[in-house]
């Protein structure tokens, strides 16, 4: 007789009029880690809040370790069995790490709450998970992975033995990613089960013993992770036969025309780079988060003001900090984050496609018919050019961003994460747009942290505390690049 | 009419009126005698608006009494300045305006229904110059400056106090009519001057609760015969002025006539609508016609000074309510 | 395993009925505004009449321009409560500038034709003040215009000791005060501004430029839209408009009150957001702000031409505002923030 | 290659002064206050006698009382502007309950003794009023409580007529003009309110609640929170709060004014955010609220005693209002929103 951590059974969930969950089921061993996979909008996140009391389904039933779940009101039980990290951050930035961790239960069970002794209680606990964030400091003030690992630390020190992890590797940088997993599998050793949500499938192989597809709301399979190869996953998550086919692009045509060139730029965190790309080449660039990539990628594009060097595309310098200019010299961009610099939600896929190139008159007709292509040329799943980009999934908005960097028709690409957070299918499309565009003659520069991303490169350069550490041509092995962005580079140099 | 029922519906008329504020307890009793002046005088009167000491409520007020017919309008503008266009509109229009207590800075009226203003200033100064026997410091809340009333009740008091009591020192404090204003205003300058014996009150309906209770906390409300006492002069005359008179916890007030207010306006008003005319010089109602300029009229109604000497005079309109 | 694929979740149906809701949610006031029309009417004889309608336009003149200052810096995302302020000062400065000190002036001597010309000039110096006090020194912009709003009231009783300005030249009471072609200019002002405004952010780049603003002012300069360029030349125009609000209410009362528009700004937030501006920025229109604006004046005449006293009239207007709340609320299905 | 991991990135040594920054943040306007006591004492001999800062404390006390409850609402990530209204209203509608139509009352003959508990339950109803329109009805916070801000001062009218009660009970006059212990009740009063809510917001779960759902509702629900009753309560706490004041203010007076709060909301809004209570919620503590009543009152009471005229301190104020904020923001070192 197994045991099961959690169990749900016929669970369905509507929103008004759509529906997130139809009629599934999931169960999951006690001890193992369980991955739950599926396209953007196929309901993981839904069923996250369901196994959490955070939303009651309109059908169905949730238990953990045998005992039915309890009643939604009663929050304390809910945490009891189940921990959760959320896809959104649920810690609070102005308060700091100690009180975050205790959050309401600050009075460690005592009524008044003393100061000194949840400090010392709070160190111990990050100790214990082998946390090094000093307890006293603000949220606001740590980065991404130490914020993550603080929402996880909270989550076992309630004292449940299943915990939830929604796309936790989505903002992570690789060796953090690496430092995540070894702490899971130590965790699991200690009984502790997962459920573990991601679009990058390795991973699932990584850490994963089991797996659940969801797809457009209704469960699709569930097997030993062992079992499944990555052509079936990814055939169970789309519908479509065939693995990911992300163009790698070493048949493009090349050209000795050189469209940009950075000569001695400087800026935030980085120093004295310089770099050309010619027409038709796609140029890598990776690092770690602290490598000043994405602060290098942002400054070609006039986001940032440069302190020294200059910027130029077919010989005519571009002013620096200064968008406009960088458009009208022809570069276009996908910024880092979408939901930050890439969108107005509220406002429709035609205005935002057009936004970067409307002239003085914006004419709603034509406005309308440029944002029908961009749907088309795009493969946008959309109701119409009209609709708000709200609506849109995760991997449907990236796709209006890529439309909007491309929509006056660039001589450069900068893009910047650009398959953030999307789902393999949209990540294939997104990719091939790029190889379309380079072998249109454009130039492009890729920053990201994704391997997929980084193979449609004709180089890929590498990035440690501001400066350019390793160029690698194409045909990189991963674990060559990967210890090159921790920082490796020159031992393996000298090493090899 | 148009749906607004007031007072009489025959009689002369319809005649709009505007009160200026309920906030006051002169402005109530005035609001209360109008009905029944309008009833005595056979006149049809529009349901009255009120505009709560705001021009713009004014200026739409006069708007709708016009769309609802008015013949002639009685209003009491308190920023005496801004109502001039409206005065000229109605003019355009063929209505009459009788302004009560207020004398519109610009623009033309029928007539001026008010009280010597001036002399209010100048009798509370030669009341108080006396009292404090030419010495010591005075505090006085100053109506809005934006009011003619304000404007000549403050100057005649300065001006007389120069003159006649250079040995006072007089604090004005511009209180915009807000009885919460003269109250913060009361307790800096008491703290600041613990010898303060004198205050004028440039409206009792505004300004008596809020200082009464001030001097209460300070233990001041004690009688004329005790060496702190606090000799104070209101101006209004409502009844709760004339109790504390009788109580000896003020000293004097003027008694605007409310009733004669409401009574002689109405009556001007009727006799616009019947085409009537007046001249300069004396009434048979006790009061003068003076020309204030340009031949614009103004009655001007008596307004006796009530001290504990007078108070009990049945006479006083405060005594009557 | 390989199943057909599913049909996409959300059925297109209602997806198509949001939209054209959505398109169509800035008439979402005019059905409301015929009926009072026609309550009006009903009411009243004299509700339909030109002359009555004509007033009501008339009086709410002013406070449109406020409102159409307002959506727009609400649209680009920020807020100026200091446009009540503006509507007094600017006027009263420009007087004072200009009449002997005998008359409440400041005995500076202008040329009295300067006195509009120096009056939209003190408009663009308070935007312009805004502007830079929220964009280059970085403080909020709610707390600046509320130290403004105060700070400005001030300066016009500093200046005017309190006392209403009388002694106004002909010229700037001429636009509040005189009738074009049957109609007061103030109407015709206000027709024109809307006109244009509406156009503006229909049509043109730069307008469209305030939705993308207040949508998500980051994506905004990422698309290449000089953010802090467009944000002021917006708190520029809204106090600009304050300020001809301000010399038309002038020119109505024929004189510059020393409370001129205090306490306006309330009524200019309830117009903007009934007529379905967000606080949060980036939503609405102009026309929507205009319907708010003209409902507000049909309730208020509605009830002050039923001789309803004006002591009950605050009261109905706080319950309307409410009441438009709740109606929206339901109508968008949408939780307001 | 085993070389040691790279640190997690931020470096501890800034992190530690901002650290310290923070935590004496509260602390910010205590220099101020201190320096203001010095330019009062040079300026005016009076000024550091126990009567005139009595006098300071005793002035400020309501407004402190608008304030606490202003920042509570605040920190918890809502705002009241109806809490001006509320002032007025309650005392108004209670006292009216009681005394005879003849002197402005309802009628309804209640007995004298029940002014001031009847007054504290219009207040929980006019807090869970505005709670249910934003909890429940799913309304903006702003925009409902500018409309009970209207609605309420409506209501004050629509009872009194637009009349000042001056039949008040003695016994709701006590607490607003009696003394304990040589000091008035009204400030032993305030020194309570806010010692009680200081500890709360500090040592009770509860109390840190109000941090957590100001900063992050979501996770503040995540975290078993209840969020809506705890933003419900603290809703209800202000008005209460707003009703102690106003009877405060009806116990200064002797009256209830029909104006009664008009305009307060300005200088709450200007204290509590000069006082380091952010806007976005979430941040600032009722000491800094405190000493930002406490600044206000100071610069007014010196202007005062300065004799400078009434006229100039408007817009004095609104100076202040704006140095403050600008000094704030290069104190902090960040750009409000
Ligand atoms: N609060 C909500 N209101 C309305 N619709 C919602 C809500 N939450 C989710 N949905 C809808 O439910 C569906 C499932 O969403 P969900 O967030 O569970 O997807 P997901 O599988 O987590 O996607 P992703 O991989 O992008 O995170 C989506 O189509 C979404 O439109
Ligand atoms: N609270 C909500 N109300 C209405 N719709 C929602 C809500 N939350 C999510 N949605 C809708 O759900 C859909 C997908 O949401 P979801 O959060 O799953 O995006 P996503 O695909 O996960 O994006 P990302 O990959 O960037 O996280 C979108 O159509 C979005 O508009
Ligand atoms: O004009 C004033 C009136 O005469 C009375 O004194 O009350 C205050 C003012 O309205
Ligand atoms: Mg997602
Ligand atoms: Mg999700």
């Amino acid at each position: 007789m197994t045991e099961y951590a959690a169990v749900a059974r016929g669970v369905t969930k509507t929103f008004g009029r759509t529906l997130a969950l139809d009629d599934v089921s999931i169960e999951i061993r006690a001890g193992e880690s369980h991955a739950l996979v599926g396209r953007n909008g196929a309901g993981k996140s839904t069923l996250v809040s369901i196994l959490t009391g955070m939303q009651t389904p309109d059908a169905g039933e949730v238990s953990f370790f045998g005992e039915p779940a309890p009643p939604v009101a009663d929050s304390s039980a809910w945490r009891r069995h189940v921990a959760c990290v959320y896809q959104k951050s649920t810690v609070v930035p102005e308060l700091s790490v100690a009180e975050n961790l205790f959050i309401n239960r600050q009075d460690l069970g005592g009524g008044l709450i003393s100061w000194k002794k949840l400090r010392l209680q709070a160190s111990e606990l990050l100790e214990t998970y082998d946390v090094a964030v000093n307890p006293e400091s603000l949220v606001s003030t740590l980065t991404v992975e130490q914020r993550q690992l603080v929402e996880i630390a909270r989550a076992l020190s309630i004292g449940s033995r299943f915990v939830i992890l929604d796309e936790p590797t989505a903002q992570l940088d690789g060796p953090a990613i690496e430092r995540l997993f070894d702490r899971m599998r130590s965790l699991q050793d200690k009984g502790v089960t997962f459920l573990f949500i991601s679009h990058h499938l390795q991973e699932v192989y990584e850490v994963c013993q089991t797996v659940t597809v969801y797809r457009d709301a209704r469960h699709i399979v569930t097997a030993p992770v062992a079992e499944m190869s990555k052509p079936d996953l990814i055939e169970a998550m789309t519908g479509e036969a065939g693995g990911l086919n992300v163009p790698s692009g070493d048949d493009r045509p090349s050209s000795p025309e050189e469209v940009l060139t950075v000569s001695a730029l400087s800026g935030d965190h980085f120093s004295d780079i310089s770099l050309s790309a010619r027409k038709g080449e796609v140029i890598g660039l990776a690092g770690s988060a602290s490598s000043g990539k994405h602060e290098f990628a942002e400054t070609v594009y006039g986001l940032r003001k440069p302190s020294a060097g200059t910027i130029s595309v077919n010989g005519s310098v571009v002013r620096g900090g200064d968008v406009p200019a960088a458009l009208k010299a022809g570069i276009g961009c996908v910024p880092r984050d979408r939901h930050h610099q890439g969108l107005v939600l509220d406002l429709s896929i035609a205005e935002n496609a057009t936004m970067s190139t409307a002239g003085a008159f914006v004419w709603p007709s034509a406005q309308r018919s440029a944002g029908s292509t961009a749907i088309a040329s795009y493969d946008v799943k959309a109701a119409g050019p009209d609709q708000p980009v709200s609506d849109l999934s995760g991997g449907n908005q990236q796709k209006v961003v890529m439309a909007r960097a491309l929509a006056g028709d660039p001589s450069v690409l900068v893009l910047i994460n650009p398959t953030a957070g999307v789902d393999v299918k949209s990540k294939e499309s997104l990719l091939g747009v790029v190889d379309a565009q380079a072998r249109r003659g454009k130039a492009a520069i890729v920053v990201s942290d994704e391997l997929d991303d980084l193979r449609v490169c004709d180089r890929v350069l590498v990035l440690f505390h501001g400066q350019v550490v390793r160029e690698f041509a194409r045909g990189w092995r991963d674990q060559e690049l990967i210890s090159a962005i921790e920082g490796f580079a020159e031992e393996m140099d000298t090493a090899e | 009419g148009g749906g607004a029922a007031g007072t009489g519906a025959s009689g002369i008329g319809p005649i709009g009126a505007d009160h200026p504020r309920a906030d006051s307890d002169f402005w109530n009793s005035y609001i209360k005698y109008f009905p029944d002046k309008a009833k005595e005088l056979g006149i049809n009167l529009l349901n009255p608006t009120n505009s709560q000491n705001k021009v713009e409520n004014l200026v739409a007020n006069a708007q709708s009494l016009q769309s609802l017919g008015a013949k002639a309008i009685v209003m009491a503008p308190q920023d005496t300045g801004a109502i001039a266009s409206t005065l000229d509109r109605l003019d355009k229009a063929g209505i009459p305006v009788v302004t009560v207590d207020t004398r519109p800075d610009k623009g033309k009226t029928y007539m001026v229904v008010r009280a010597d203003n001036k002399a209010y200033g100048e009798k509370a100064c030669k009341f108080l110059g006396d009292k404090l026997g030419g010495k010591g410091k005075v505090i006085e809340f100053q109506g809005a400056l934006s009011s003619v009333n304000g404007r000549d009740r403050s100057e005649a008091f300065a001006a007389c106090m120069k003159q006649n009591y250079p040995g006072i020192t007089v604090f004005e404090e511009p209180t915009d009519w807000d009885g919460a204003k003269a109250s913060a205003a009361l307790q800096t300058r008491l703290n600041q001057h613990p010898d303060i014996n004198g205050i004028y009150m440039q409206a009792g309906g505004v300004f008596l609760a809020p200082t009464l209770q001030v001097l209460k906390q300070k233990n001041l409300l004690v009688p004329p015969s005790d060496p702190k006492h606090v000799f104070i002069v209101s101006n209004d005359g409502i009844p709760s002025e004339l109790e504390a008179i009788r109580k000896g916890e003020i000293d004097a007030t003027v008694s605007q006539p409310a009733d004669l207010y409401a009574q002689w306006a109405l009556f001007y008003a009727k006799a616009a609508v019947e085409g009537k005319t007046f001249q300069p010089g004396p009434t048979d109602h006790d009061s003068t016609i003076v020309d204030v300029g340009g031949g614009r009229l103004e009655d001007q109604l008596p307004a006796p000074l009530i001290t504990k000497e007078n108070v009990d005079d049945k006479a006083f309109w405060g005594n009557q309510i | 395993m390989t199943k057909a694929m599913s049909p996409p979740v959300a059925a297109p149906a209602p997806e198509k009925q949001k939209l054209r809701l959505a398109r169509y949610q800035d008439l979402a006031l005019v059905p409301v505004i015929i009926l009072l029309l026609i309550i009006g009417a009903i009411l009243s004889p004299i509700f339909l009449t030109p002359n009555n309608l004509i007033a009501v336009l008339t009086q709410q003149s002013e406070l449109s321009l406020l409102v159409l200052g307002q959506a727009m810096i609400l649209i680009v995302g920020k807020m100026d409560l200091s446009l009540e302020s503006t509507v007094g000062l600017a006027p009263a400065l420009a007087v004072a500038l200009i009449i002997p000190s005998s008359a409440g002036g400041l005995d500076v001597g202008f040329a009295a034709w300067l006195a509009l010309p120096l009056c939209l000039l003190i408009g663009v110096a308070i935007g312009g003040l805004n502007g830079f006090l929220i964009l280059k020194v970085g403080l909020s912009g709610f707390m600046v215009t509320l130290g403004m709003l105060t700070l400005l009231r001030g300066l016009q009783l500093a200046i005017t000791e309190g006392k209403s300005l009388i002694d106004v030249p002909e010229s700037f009471l001429y636009l509040g005060s005189t009738t074009w072609l049957g109609l007061p200019a103030a109407v015709w002002i206000c027709v024109v501004c809307y006109a244009a405004g509406i156009f503006v952010l229909k049509y043109l780049r730069a307008g469209r430029s305030l939705y993308a603003i207040g949508g998500n002012s980051e994506a905004a300069r990422a698309a290449g839209i000089r953010v802090d360029r467009v944000v002021w030349t917006v708190l520029i125009i809204g106090s600009v408009l304050a300020v001809i609000a301000g010399i038309l209410m002038t020119g109505r009362l024929g004189s510059v009150a020393a409370t001129q528009g205090e306490g306006m700004i309330f009524q200019v937030f309830a117009a903007a957001v009934i007529g379905g501006i967000s606080l949060q920025g980036g939503k609405g229109t102009l026309f929507g702000a205009l319907s708010g604006v003209l409902m507000l004046g049909l309730v208020e005449q509605i009830l002050r031409l039923q001789g309803v006293s004006g002591f009950y009239i605050k009261a109905s207007y706080g319950a309307v505002i409410i009441l438009a709340l709740i109606v929206t609320r339901f109508a968008t299905g949408q939780k307001q923030e």
